[in-house]
């Protein structure tokens, strides 16, 4: 068994699927369901595509790097169809083809080819966001998104004309070999970040973000904000890692632009009252710092905090999204109360919202502590200074929702959760607090990680 | 305002390219790109897995990929894959034409213009042949400029005019979807079996003959021909989505 | 410089100024039509750079598929508004 | 000369999706970038004196210089992504005029 099923079998599924439209959304769920259960099964390495070796033919790679973000985007791809399925029906074949589109993405080791599932797993996601009927947000998202992605084209075509691959790990081979400077490779690169970074929601690029985000339904809030945004961030992480060379004039622009995304999300994210809203802005800081890590070099514990994100952002947003649903307004304070109705939605949110600022117990303190030693012993202070005062904000506005949320008023409105929504958000919520206690899993995971690329620099 | 600061961001940003590049020493000027140093070197000598000497057009025969034209034998055969990727990319978007334009339509969009006898006749003459040269350039892909993606918006274009010509035409798009989709999962089939027969997916699993020949190649011109036929169907669904509205 | 040198020159200015000229004209189905011709310029530019495969692409899809997309959505639109 | 144009064209095309305000002139701005984009990629492959990439029974030994068939073969592939995503745009363009009848995004009123 190769790892090309994983892309080959969701298209397969989708080209079948449009000639019966009762049998999609169950093909829908088959596939992602095989996906999961057959990522257990491949074998690590390099495939090659067509029969022609790396530089030359595509391939891919399965490393322990893309096996984690297989299976965690795998996995929460699939518990966000069982969350929405009533509204997956209408688009399950579009769902198919991004599915294809997010494996590919994780799996690509060619930067032309990784165009390529830009473009595919991009146009799936402006299609998701139909289902939110605003049409004029999807057409921003589909403009921008579009920009960015020729960016990132032109930035990697300037890249061939010097090096003369296409291949990941070849042109790093090659770089170093001729001897290109930095100074010469910061104008392509600079470009391929500005294109990706449209698609990973960094500031000043994510006007696109409030359109879509603000007015999400259940299908869409969960898998623009968790799924895709994870994987967009794990693709970052390859290319920052294995494949640019950032000098120290390059590093400095994409740092400032990185910090003052950080701080304008939160700021944005503390000046709302909407719930939506303000897990948007929140989710813009929270990308940015997670690039920020890969661009320091902590791999291991921004690959651990993209994975929080992932599960933490699935349950804020699936909860935010199917309250505002249900209730056509996601303002916090018509909102009061609802969770003293819910216990169990309530508390799956709490735990979600605090992990993501970090308190203690829970996974996301376990990654911020880790991160924040690693940048103290690199005497990076601005940098952890940064973090810190963040942290407290999100902890600040956090607290004041959920402070209104959980409210006791007696007329505070009920809304029925289903219980496939409250089960998913509970599991996530516990994994949430088990990563957060027996933190040997994630040291081991962090170590693996940590692996493939030492042994990508040796080469 | 917001006008003048995008043209001053335009043109920084047109500067900025411009100056790098012509500083730059990795950067070949225009018209002086050094091939030999680039992965191409090998996609036109054909020695990515052996050496097979020099290629001659019309005798050199087995050779790792057979396409006469060097720029098929790289779309169709050493990076295919993204071939499969594009072809998605349209698929998904005529998909998302015919979500967003509704699918209870009926009726043809009525256009203030109405074709005269000899536009009708016309039309239908000349629709057969651009039928014809969409399916030659399609099978000629692999010798030929052009390939499935003009060969099949060729037929799509016949299509169109067909439209054009007649007010009530209508096609027959329960037939593109059944044509699109045998279509796409054939070429997904092909790349299966050759994960099976090959050891790689897409792998090119027959002989790939002479040189230069119509019958060569291997399964190249046969992967062309499908995506003629799905880039035809697709783009025959897309105007037909266009040119229709909901109505009686 | 030689004949294609010149022609290229005038290849390139003709480029800018149809791109100008669509992006700036008033009418919409003028702009179009500036675009499509722009897209008949940027085939014969494929040519002078020996691509011979992405010109015949360019020519039919470029130049025909999409003006045609473009059109119906203009003469589309011009019906509703009449209705209103 | 060529790939001086094909610059121009990339940065004509982004003033004008950022400058326009209309759903249509946004697209078809998209396109002029497009079109920019594509005469660059193939700018970079372009040798003087080469000749086209295919072998014909005229021309039949390795010695001879051929452009680079490489980003031929990407512009093939961005072509017909580029049609893709506007066929996309035009459907949801057609879809904002229904609802709002118009296609300029000032005349919309604010939800």
């Amino acid at each position: 068994m190769s790892a090309v099923l994983l892309i080959a079998v969701p298209l397969l599924a989708a080209f079948i699927s449009i000639l019966n439209k009762k049998l999609a959304p169950v093909l829908l769920l088959l596939v992602s369901l095989f996906n999961i259960v057959s990522i257990f099964f491949y074998s690590l390495g390099t495939i090659t595509i067509g029969g022609f070796e790396a530089p030359y033919g595509i391939s891919l790679v399965l490393d322990n790097y893309s096996l984690i973000g297989l299976i965690v985007i795998n996995i929460a791809f699939f518990l966000v169809l069982l969350i929405s399925y009533e509204k997956v029906k209408k688009v399950a074949t579009v769902l198919l083809v991004a599915l294809a589109g997010l494996n590919g993405l994780l799996l690509t080791g060619d930067l032309f080819n990784l165009f390529v599932f830009i473009e595919v797993s991009g146009i799936a996601a402006y299609l998701i966001s139909t289902t939110n009927k605003k049409y004029v947000a999807t057409f921003n998202y589909l403009v921008i998104g579009t920009v960015g992605s020729s960016f990132y084209l032109l930035g990697l075509i300037i890249l061939y004309a010097m090096v003369g691959t296409l291949n990941m790990s070849d042109m790093a081979l090659r770089i170093s070999s001729e001897g290109i400077s930095a100074a010469n490779l910061s104008l392509p690169f600079l470009f391929m970040f500005i294109g990706l970074g449209v698609e990973a929601k960094l500031l000043p690029f994510n006007s696109w973000v409030k359109g879509i985000l603000g007015n999400s339904n259940k299908l869409v809030g969960p898998m623009i904000a968790s799924v895709y945004a994870g994987t967009i961030s794990l693709v970052f992480g390859r290319i920052l890692t294995s494949v640019f060379v950032v000098s120290d004039r390059l590093g400095l622009i994409l740092t400032v632009i990185l910090l003052v995304g950080i701080v304008a999300g939160e700021t944005m994210a503390f000046a709302s009252t909407k719930l939506r809203e303000i897990l948007l802005y929140s989710s813009i800081a929270q990308a940015s710092l997670v690039i920020i890590l890969f661009l320091e070099g902590i791999t291991g514990w921004a690959v651990m905090m993209v994975i929080a994100n992932v599960i933490s952002k699935l349950v804020l947003f699936a909860i935010a999204s199917y309250t505002s649903d249900e209730l056509k307004t996601d303002e916090v304070d018509n909102l009061k109360g609802i969770f003293s109705k819910n216990k169990i939605i309530g508390v799956a949110f709490t735990i979600a919202s605090l992990s993501v600022s970090g308190l203690p117990l829970f996974m996301g303190f376990v990654v911020k502590m880790n991160v924040l030693t690693s940048i103290f012993d690199g005497e990076d202070y601005l940098l952890a200074a940064v973090i810190l005062l963040t942290s407290i904000v999100e902890g600040v506005y956090f607290v004041r929702v959920l402070i209104k949320l959980w409210y006791n008023k007696e007329d505070a409105k009920t809304i029925n959760y289903n219980f496939v929504i409250k089960y998913i958000v509970s599991v996530l919520a516990v994994l949430l607090i088990v990563f957060g206690t027996y933190t040997t899993v994630l040291n081991d995971q962090v170590e693996t990680v940590n692996e493939v690329f030492e042994i990508g620099g040796n080469e | 305002m917001k006008n003048f600061l995008a043209l001053i961001l335009t043109l920084f940003l047109g500067f900025l390219i411009m100056s790098s590049l012509n500083n730059n020493i990795a950067f070949p000027k225009f018209g002086e790109a050094n091939i030999g140093d680039r992965v191409s070197d090998a996609y036109i000598d054909r020695d990515v897995t052996e050496n097979p000497g020099d290629v001659i057009f019309g005798e050199t025969d087995g050779l790792e990929s057979g396409p006469a034209n060097i720029v098929t034998a790289i779309v169709a055969d050493y990076r295919s894959f993204d071939t499969l990727g594009e072809v998605t990319v349209l698929f998904v978007s005529a998909l998302g034409v015919a979500l967003l334009l509704g699918t209870k339509k009926q009726k043809r969009l009525e256009i203030d213009f109405h074709p005269n006898f000899m536009l009708r006749v016309g039309s239908k003459a000349l629709f057969g042949v651009i039928l014809m040269t969409g399916i030659y350039i399609s099978i000629h892909g692999h010798l030929t400029p052009g390939g499935g993606f003009p060969g099949g918006s060729m037929i799509a274009t016949s299509m169109l005019l067909l439209y054009l010509a007649d007010d009530n035409f209508r096609a027959k798009v329960k037939g593109f979807k059944i044509l699109e989709s045998i279509a796409g999962s054939l070429y997904v089939l092909i790349g299966i079996i050759g994960l099976i027969i090959g050891g790689s997916f897409l792998v090119n699993i027959l002989d790939t003959g002479v040189i230069g020949e119509l019958f060569s190649a291997g399964i190249i011109p046969i992967v062309y021909v499908l995506i003629g036929l799905k880039v035809g169907s697709e783009i025959s669904n897309v105007i037909d989505n266009f040119l229709t509205e909901e109505g009686a | 410089m030689e004949l294609i040198n010149y022609v290229e020159i005038v290849v390139g200015v003709l480029l800018i100024v149809l791109a100008f000229l669509a992006i700036n004209s008033k009418s919409l189905i003028k702009a179009v039509m500036f675009l499509s011709s722009m897209s008949m310029m940027s085939v014969i530019g494929f040519v002078l750079m020996k691509a011979p495969d992405v010109a015949v692409t360019e020519a039919v899809i470029g130049s025909g598929l999409v003006t045609s997309l473009f059109v119906f959505t203009l003469l589309s639109v011009r019906k509703v508004g009449n209705k209103a | 000369m060529l790939q001086y144009a094909a610059i121009v064209l990339i940065m004509l095309g982004l003033y004008g999706i950022l400058t326009q305000r209309n759903v249509i002139k946004i697209i078809l701005s998209l396109n002029i970038m497009e079109i920019g984009l594509n005469l660059f990629i193939i700018s970079v492959g372009y040798v003087t004196d080469g000749i086209a990439p295919i072998m014909t029974t005229n021309h039949n030994t390795n010695s001879l210089i051929y452009v680079d068939p490489l980003p031929q073969a990407l512009v093939l592939t961005a072509i017909v992504i580029g049609v893709g995503t506007t066929a996309l745009g035009l459907a949801i363009a057609k879809n904002i005029y229904s609802k709002y009848g118009t296609f300029e995004l000032d005349e919309m009123e604010e939800e």
